[in-house]
């Protein structure tokens, strides 16, 4: 049970996929001018987490090496066009402002990097436990990093306005260039604060 | 469309990397040295405008026909993976100076978002083969002046003092957030 | 041969079971999808001509002449607008080129000429900027609108009859709208004979 | 003498009487007559503005220098510099904390955070102007006329690029002299040719980029506007050319090292700046080709290195 | 007549006003010379005397060990008290042997006129030169036999003397010049006929005219040699920047001049040669320009070689004040020392002493790239690049930007603004450079 | 339903077989033997192929870790846990000895050694090293710039008070402070070991005296002192074998100018466990300290005051019954 816990826990500070490892660098930066968006993207990449990290963990012993990474990627691919579809089908919304970043899921190094570093040396069931913990650090990634654009750059936080009309938002941060500086602070905020922590 | 436009804005307005967000990892992994970065980009075009070709093809004569346009993202990454596994084996038998010179990167290219993302934009504009060729391999381009400027940016940061907190990744995002503004330039040039 | 064997076999049934995986999936939510992209249509048709209440596409030779005329290039698709059987208006999807790439948009005209609504759809513009063309206070500036005479934008003061405010900051946006709005307007004043 | 423990270092043992100061405020002296003329054509709000943004440049840099534990080197006064020029390059009718913003982005992010003066790969007074104009872009181009009614007003260029504007084009005296729309620093020409005549005399820029830069927009302008010569000079007076000239294009830490380099990177600048004008998104293109040719410095330093001295074959 | 130059360079200033009008004195004899058995690039000598033994000015007491070597001979006659390892103005310490005076002034049997330069054959002159262990006393202190042994197939054409003294504060060469024009005009003559080349060139830069004019006069009719006036701008006086406003050639990186045809000898150098012929009188003095704002009477001395430093100060009239830092040379490229107790050498042009003030360098700050010191480096390297990467220890970069051709002549650290350590760094660089490359040789 | 699986079981089974073959192929041909410590340091690394190291991807890293032409803190990703296991896997030698630490050996600190200058220039020991071996009168001691410092990757070496000082716990071995320090005064040495001569000075006693107060003098003491032959006397300085020394601490003890270190408070003592003593005498034999008492056949004991915790007797006894503690 402890294991698991580490396991679940394991993602969300400690190696936070995105904070600490700055893997899937691309939709990070670019699905987070909008806290809704961010959630999106970060639960979407979870279910695919958390289904690809299963069925590689069961998997792991009938796949010969050398066919190893096609059929992660197979099992990925899949499980990405399944939440695709079912976005298309239930959130078209979401769907409509991710866009091209669901399918590019699919190559999001974390969930690759998950099968082959995690799944394929763990149980299911811890296998799953890290998928959650990797999803849901790489979501609250997202929410971090969208909330202060949003807030700075919209004025709004979930499409709420936060603030009287007299604020005038700084457009730059839902621009790219505000989507590399927020990334970047957010990861030295990071760093620092666990630094900190360690010393 | 013109071809000339498809060209510049893939290139300047709407880069891929810097407006589009899309190869963003080896953007910043492999801008430390010139000479890497000239290196991965090359092999970037290269898989991108094979890619971007192979993808349409696969997805006008295979998806379409057969009305499985929904398997688009399993194919094209299938045929993408095996594509450069398959360059990657040639070129390794081949000339091995031309595998040390770019068949290294390419393990690194399967995993990245732009030659997926530009495969399935070609096929979301509609543009036909020769539009998908000049866009893939634009997109390559697009790359290349991107990471080449960041790397030549990124060179000079080696030797600055930069503050503990900020480096390493930090200090690459902000950097690449100056050169984004830069990008600016190119604003409403199509 | 057997290495041939085993591989190709694993990755084989791997990609028949996401396979099948992925036909059943689909056969569960593609009525869904295509019923989502439908009513998106339709909804989007709908509000810029609310009179209507079927839309029938233009029929393909006509359609093609629209497409081929270069005073009509930003037009991408023309619907008739049908209530109890009869032609109430238009709905034409047009793309103009806005600051940051063409900017999609729906633009209803009734019968008599008079622009019922427009829809800013899929765009590139600037996010709190050339995008507040979205917004309806912007759009709904072109209700009433006639093809008597082109609308015009202007930064400031009061608009005239064919006047609209541009969006601050976003001239380039408000200028595209307006053009999209234009074609949109001759094209059912040529469409309805007139 | 014997117990003396003497000093011992390697050579040279003495140095010139030049610093980093002395540059810098060499770089705010030639900047005045551009303020007076600012403050003469725009009114006190000009020099209010400029106060804020050297306040704030100044502060942001003790503030960032003491969090990051370095020493506090404000007396160099390059912050100075950079504030002045933040105010320099937005309209007088900005509100005081956008330009507060600007010089913390500034310093803090395009400065400090590479590692302090000099280390900076793009200019830090233009970037922070890029993020007000993407920022706040309706404030960023409310131009008003000079005078005191405040009479908003469009650039020349913009009347020129005519997909935004529409009015009279000044006479070409208005426009050296300064008596048009545009940013605080940036109208009046002769005032930035006072002071890039003192910093060439003080040999603090040497006019290979100023030069260079200007008379490359003037052949493109001719070129892309189909040799129609009469535009010309409005391409040359009018806008920011002389101030990215003179002291944004010349700034030290992002511009090319060696001679060859700047001649290219003013060329560089020439042309961008032509094709953003003629062809590009906004009417003004000072600013952002500035920018974008900071960005390809580190590659220009690098493959425009001079010949070391004896690269000869050896003599037969 | 027409300034030549070379390209960079900047203009310290000259700090010369002080001695340039003071005409060469004698030193007072010291009590002890102390004379190191190495004061030339090359192989240390051998010691031939013991301790005990009487010695006599000009008699050989250390003998050349192998060809880049030349013998050193006593400065005065006496006993010999000492031969023992002792600090010289290297910063190390090497063997001594160490005389007492005897104040008689007794000269060697051996030291006798060599006859006239007709009756004198090429080789006969560079055995004198190099039996008279005379060395570059333009500071390198590089063994003149050694240069004057080029292959035939490099075509030398062209001596030239070095009269350039583009250091500030010293005016050793500027007396020498005003004083004994002649004998320099006689040792480059003697040293074109050792080479046995028609042109002889004398540079001197253009801040004394007086010595230009003396120059001129002595010179007149003597063919083949040209005095010209060099632009006054540092380092003129270094050999590559010399060589090519004389003669527009440049020295091939890497190269010595002889790869351009050139040899090139400072006027003292000349002198001294001509010193050797005439009298027979190995180089056992020398003139030595004694300055600074932390010294109390500035003078040009003619000083025995193995004077302690801090008798030749006392000479001066001792320390004014309380001076910080002694240099060996000038302030340009001269050693610091730190022990007075330092014989003067054959390589000891000046010795300049810098008070409190002076001698403290300014803290350096952030580069800001301001290309001045790109602008001034006589080999036209980029200097700031060079310290950065030296700095951080990235020194195959260093080695990509050229660092070994840096003559390391402190140019760009005199200008730098920001008062970056840029020569200091770089010297650094080429050491490193220089060692691992031996080491990749070794292996 | 049937239909609408069919297709893409078809089109992604033929992609599958498709790749399968190269694949089976490609691993066939091109199999290349790779060296089992790159296979090592393969497999610690995260294994993302971001290429945030630099090189192109994990592969790639792992090669040049393993070649040396990366550092061991190259990967971004890993952290410095990544990087210490890195350090593990490179700094095993062949022979597998244990674990080594660097150690300065130097003790010429502000107070102990007298300054011949004041240095003033860039903040590194080559450089001040050029201008006469350094500011300190010692030539042969550290300079305290800190060269070292900036090579440690680790932050395991620190300038203390004028001299350099090994953070042990940190140390992982890398010699880059060895290779970098002008001095040569920093040795890998293995960790068991407690005693240390901080002097490289070959000068003689006197003018080593006047340089620096902890100086080795040459004496001998030491020598004499040591019973198991550990110190090594060379051109004037005392030098220690670690494979003889038993961290008895004897020269330590002896040494008149403190130039050999120990740390006294790690010194063992011998303890005789009553349970397993036969009383074979063998220990008592062999102490070189006469710290050991004891009739044949009875039980044995150890004399606090005379243990000097060389260990002897405890490798000797046959029975097991010394424990040193
Ligand atoms: C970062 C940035 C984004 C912009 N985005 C838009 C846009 O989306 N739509 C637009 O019309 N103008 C946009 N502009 C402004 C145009 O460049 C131009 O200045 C403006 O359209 C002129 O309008 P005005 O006459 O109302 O000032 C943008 C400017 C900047 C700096
Ligand atoms: C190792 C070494 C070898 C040299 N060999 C020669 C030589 O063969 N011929 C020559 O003319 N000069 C030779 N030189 C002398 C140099 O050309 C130069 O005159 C000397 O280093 C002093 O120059 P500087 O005072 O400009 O530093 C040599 C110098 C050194 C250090
Ligand atoms: C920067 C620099 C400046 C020099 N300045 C002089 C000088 O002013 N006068 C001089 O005689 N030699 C000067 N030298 C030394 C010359 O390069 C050269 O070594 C010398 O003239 C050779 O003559 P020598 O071997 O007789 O000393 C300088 C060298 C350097 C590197
Ligand atoms: C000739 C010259 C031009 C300068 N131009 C600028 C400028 O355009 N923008 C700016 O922020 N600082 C400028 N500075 C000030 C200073 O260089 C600036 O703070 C550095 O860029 C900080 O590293 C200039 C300084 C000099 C000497
Ligand atoms: S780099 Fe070397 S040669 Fe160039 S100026 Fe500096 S010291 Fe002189
Ligand atoms: S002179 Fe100094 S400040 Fe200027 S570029 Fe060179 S090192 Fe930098
Ligand atoms: S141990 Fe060596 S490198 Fe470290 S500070 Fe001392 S002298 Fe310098
Ligand atoms: S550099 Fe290496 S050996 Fe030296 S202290 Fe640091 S970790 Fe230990
Ligand atoms: S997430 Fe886009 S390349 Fe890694």
């Amino acid at each position: 049970m402890n294991r698991l816990w580490k396991d679940l826990t394991n993602g969300l500070i400690k190696e936070n996929p995105t904070l600490r490892l700055v893997l899937g660098t691309c939709p990070t930066l670019a699905v987070t001018t909008a806290v809704f968006n961010g959630i999106g993207m970060g639960l979407a990449a979870t279910a695919v987490l958390i289904g690809s990290n299963l069925i590689i963990s069961l998997i792991k012993k009938i796949v010969p090496n050398e066919v190893r990474i096609p059929v992660y990627v197979v099992v990925i691919a899949s499980f990405v066009t399944v939440v695709q579809m079912l976005l298309k089908a239930y959130v078209p919304a979401l769907d409509k402002q991710l866009g091209i970043f669901i399918p590019l899921i699919v190559v999001n190094c974390i969930i690759l990097a998950r099968a082959e570093s995690f799944a394929a040396k763990n149980p299911p069931l811890n296998s799953v436990m890290d998928g959650i913990g990797m999803g849901l650090g790489f979501t609250l990634a997202l929410v971090i990093i969208s909330s202060v654009r949003e807030i700075l750059g919209a004025g709004t936080f979930f499409g709420i306005q936060l603030f009287g009309a007299s604020f005038k938002p700084a457009l730059i941060m839902i621009l790219p260039p505000g989507g590399f500086m927020v990334f970047g602070l957010t990861i030295a905020a990071v760093n620092r604060l666990t630094a900190g922590k360690k010393s | 469309m013109n071809l000339l436009v498809i060209l510049v804005s893939v290139v300047f307005v709407n880069n891929f990397v810097l407006s589009r967000f899309l190869g963003i990892c080896p953007f910043l992994g492999v801008s430390k040295k010139l000479e890497t970065a000239v290196g991965m980009s090359i092999a970037v075009t290269f898989v991108m405008a094979l890619a971007s070709v192979m993808s349409w093809l696969v997805q006008t004569y295979l998806l379409v026909p057969l009305g499985i346009e929904y398997m688009q993202t399993i194919a094209f990454i299938l045929v993408i993976a095996g594509l450069v596994q398959f360059v990657e084996m040639v070129i390794k038998k081949t000339s091995p100076t031309l595998y040390q010179a770019l068949g290294v990167y390419l393990p690194l290219i399967t995993t990245n978002c732009a030659v997926l993302g530009v495969a399935i934009l070609n096929i979301q504009s509609n543009f036909n083969l020769i539009e998908t060729l000049v866009n893939g391999v634009g997109g390559g381009l697009s790359f290349t002046l991107a990471i080449v400027l960041f790397a030549g940016v990124r060179e000079r940061l080696e030797t600055a003092p930069i503050p503990k907190a900020l480096e390493g990744f930090p200090i690459a995002m902000l950097a690449a957030s100056l050169l984004s503004i830069a990008f600016f330039a190119f604003q409403g040039l199509i | 041969m057997r290495d041939y064997i085993r591989l190709s076999g694993v990755l084989l049934i791997i990609c028949a079971i996401a396979a099948v995986l992925l036909g059943i999936t689909n056969d569960v939510t593609y009525p869904k999808i295509q019923e989502q992209i439908a009513m998106a249509n339709d909804e989007a048709r709908k509000q810029v001509v609310p009179a209507a209440e079927s839309f029938e596409a233009l029929d393909e030779a006509a359609m093609a002449d629209v497409l081929a005329n270069p005073a009509y290039n930003v037009v991408k698709d023309v619907y008739q607008a049908k209530a109890g059987g009869n032609v109430v208006g238009y709905a034409v999807s047009v793309a103009p080129k806005g600051y940051g790439g063409a900017v999609e948009m729906i633009v209803g005209v009734d019968v008599n000429g008079a622009v019922q609504g427009v829809k800013v759809g899929t765009n590139n513009e600037t996010p709190g900027l050339g995008k507040n063309a979205e917004k309806p206070s912007f759009s709904e500036q072109f209700n009433g609108k006639t093809w008597d005479s082109d609308v015009n934008v202007i930064k400031s003061g009061a608009p005239k009859e064919n006047e609209i405010t541009a969006i601050s900051g976003a001239t380039i946006t408000s200028k595209a709208v307006a053009a999209g709005v234009n074609q949109a307007l001759s094209l059912v004043k040529e469409l309805s004979g007139k | 003498m014997e117990n003396t423990r003497f000093l011992v270092s390697s050579s040279p043992h003495i140095r010139s009487g030049e610093s980093t100061q002395r540059i810098m405020m060499d770089v705010a002296i030639a900047l005045l007559p551009a303020l007076i003329s600012g403050v003469w054509f725009f009114g006190l709000k000009a020099l209010w503005l400029t106060v804020v943004g050297v306040a704030f440049a100044v502060a942001t840099e003790v503030v960032m220098q003491k969090i990051m534990k370095r020493p506090v080197t404000v007396k160099d006064f390059s912050a100075v510099v950079t504030g002045i020029l933040i105010a320099f390059n937005v309209p007088v009718t900005l509100p005081w904390w956008m330009v507060a913003i600007g010089s913390i982005f500034a310093i803090a992010i395009v400065k400090q955070a590479f590692g302090g003066v000099g280390y900076n790969f793009v200019n830090p007074a233009l970037a922070a102007r890029a993020v007000l104009l993407a920022s706040w872009p309706v404030d960023m181009t409310a131009w008003v006329q000079p005078g005191a009614d405040a009479i908003s007003t469009a650039t020349p260029l913009a009347i020129l690029k005519g997909t935004e504007a529409t009015g009279v084009l000044p006479s070409l005296w208005s426009m050296f002299v300064g008596n048009i729309g545009g940013s605080i620093g940036e109208t009046s020409a002769l005032a930035l040719l006072i002071g890039g005549l003192y910093l060439i005399y003080r040999k603090v820029i040497s006019p290979r980029i100023p030069v260079t830069y200007i008379a490359t927009v003037g052949i493109f302008a001719f070129i892309f506007s189909g040799f129609d010569l009469a535009i010309v000079p409005y391409h040359i007076f009018a806008g920011g050319l002389f101030l990215g000239a003179i002291f944004m294009a010349t700034d030290y830490s992002s511009s090319p090292m060696t001679a060859k380099g700047q001649i290219i990177f003013a060329v560089g600048l020439g042309l961008m700046t032509s094709i953003i004008r003629f062809f590009g998104g906004y009417p003004e293109g000072v600013s952002y080709s500035i920018l974008l040719m900071n960005v390809v410095t580190p590659l220009i330093d690098r493959f425009t290195m001079p010949r070391k001295f004896g690269e000869v074959k050896a003599r037969a | 007549m027409k300034k030549l130059t070379f390209k960079g360079g900047t203009h310290p200033p000259h700090s010369k006003k002080a001695t340039q009008n003071i005409a060469i004195a004698k030193a007072e004899p010291p009590k002890v010379v102390v004379i190191p058995m190495q004061q030339h690039i090359g192989a240390p000598c051998d010691p031939i005397v013991n301790v005990g033994d009487e010695v006599k000015v000009g008699q050989k007491i250390g003998e050349a060990k192998g060809f880049v070597s030349v013998p050193v001979h006593s400065s005065v006659s006496g006993k010999v008290v000492a031969i023992e390892p002792r600090m010289y103005t290297g910063g190390t310490k090497v063997t001594c042997v160490v005389i007492e005076n005897d104040m008689q002034d007794t000269i060697h049997e051996s030291v006798s006129t060599k006859g006239s330069l007709e009756s004198l054959s090429s080789d006969d002159i560079k055995n004198i030169i190099k039996e008279s262990g005379i060395v570059g006393m333009g500071g390198a202190t590089f063994p003149t036999h050694v240069k004057l042994a080029v292959p035939p197939e490099k075509n030398v054409d062209t001596v030239i003397l070095n009269g350039a003294e583009c250091e500030p504060y010293l005016t050793a060469d500027h007396r020498l010049m005003l004083e004994s024009p002649e004998d320099v005009v006689f040792g480059l003559q003697a040293l074109m006929k050792a080479l046995n080349v028609k042109k002889g060139y004398i540079g001197i830069e253009d801040n004394k005219m007086d010595a230009i004019d003396a120059m001129l006069k002595a010179a007149e009719g003597k063919e083949g040699v040209e005095v010209v006036a060099l632009h006054a701008k540092y380092p003129q006086g270094a050999e590559k920047q010399l060589i090519y406003a004389c003669t527009n050639r440049e020295v091939p990186s890497g190269g010595l001049p002889a790869d351009a045809g050139v040899v090139v000898n400072n006027v003292g150098t000349a002198a001294a040669v001509g010193k050797a012929i005439k009298t027979g009188m190995p180089l056992v003095e020398r003139i030595v320009t004694i300055t600074g704002e932390g010294i109390n009477n500035p003078k040009n001395l003619l000083v025995k070689i193995g004077t302690s430093f801090k008798e030749v100060v006392e000479k001066c009239g001792g320390f004014k004040g309380n001076p910080q830092k002694i240099i060996a040379g000038g302030p340009m490229m001269g050693i610091a020392q730190f022990n007075l107790d330092v014989p003067v050498v054959k390589g000891t042009s000046g010795i300049l002493v810098l008070s409190e003030q002076e001698a403290r360098l300014p803290e350096a700050s952030n580069c800001i790239r301001c290309g001045k010191c790109v602008e001034v480096c006589p080999i036209n390297l980029m200097p700031a690049s060079l310290s950065t990467n030296a700095m951080q220890e990235r020194f195959e970069q260093a080695e990509a930007l050229n660092a070994i051709d840096c003559i390391e002549c402190g140019s760009c650290s005199f200008v730098c603004p920001a008062k970056r350590p840029l020569v200091e760094s770089i010297r650094l660089a080429k050491r490193e450079i220089l060692a691992r490359r031996r080491k990749a040789q070794a292996k | 339903m049937l239909n609408s699986v069919i297709w893409p079981v078809v089109t992604l089974g033929g992609l599958a077989i498709l790749f399968g073959i190269v694949l089976a192929f490609a691993s066939k041909k091109f199999a290349v033997a790779v060296n089992p410590k790159t296979a090592e340091v393969r497999e610690v690394l995260p294994g993302a192929n971001c290429g945030g190291c630099g090189f192109a991807g994990c592969d790639a890293l792992a090669d040049a870790i393993s070649s040396g032409k990366a550092a061991v803190t190259a990967c971004p990703v890993g952290g410095s846990e990544l990087a210490e296991k890195l350090a593990q896997i490179m700094g095993v030698t062949a022979d597998a000895t244990e674990k080594k630490v660097a150690r300065v050996l130097c003790g010429g600190d502000c107070n102990n050694a007298k300054e011949k200058y004041e240095y003033q220039g860039i903040e590194d020991c080559k450089a001040a090293e050029a201008l006469a071996g350094g500011s300190k009168s010692c030539k042969y001691g550290c300079t305290g710039l800190g060269s070292c410092v900036k090579a440690c990757p680790f932050d395991a070496i620190h300038v203390v008070n004028g001299v350099a000082v090994v953070d042990e716990e940190k140390c992982t071995a890398c010699a880059k402070c060895v290779a970098v320090c002008p001095k040569n005064i920093i040795e890998l040495v293995p960790v068991s070991n407690e005693v240390r001569v901080l002097c490289k000075n070959q000068e003689k006693g006197k003018d080593v005296m006047q340089s620096c107060k902890v100086g080795c003098i040459a004496c001998q003491k030491c020598v004499k002192v040591c019973k198991f032959d550990a110190i090594v006397f060379e051109n004037n300085l005392a030098r220690i074998d670690y494979s003889k020394c038993t961290n008895c601490m004897m020269c330590a003890e002896a040494c008149p100018t403190k130039t050999i270190y120990a740390n006294f408070n790690n010194r063992k003592k011998a303890k005789v466990i009553d349970d397993k003593c036969i009383g074979c005498t063998i220990c008592a034999k062999n102490c070189n300290f006469e710290a050991i008492e004891g009739e044949l056949k009875g039980k044995h004991v150890v004399l606090e005051d005379k243990c000097v915790g060389c260990g002897v007797c405890y490798e000797k006894c046959p029975k097991d019954a010394i424990e040193m503690k």
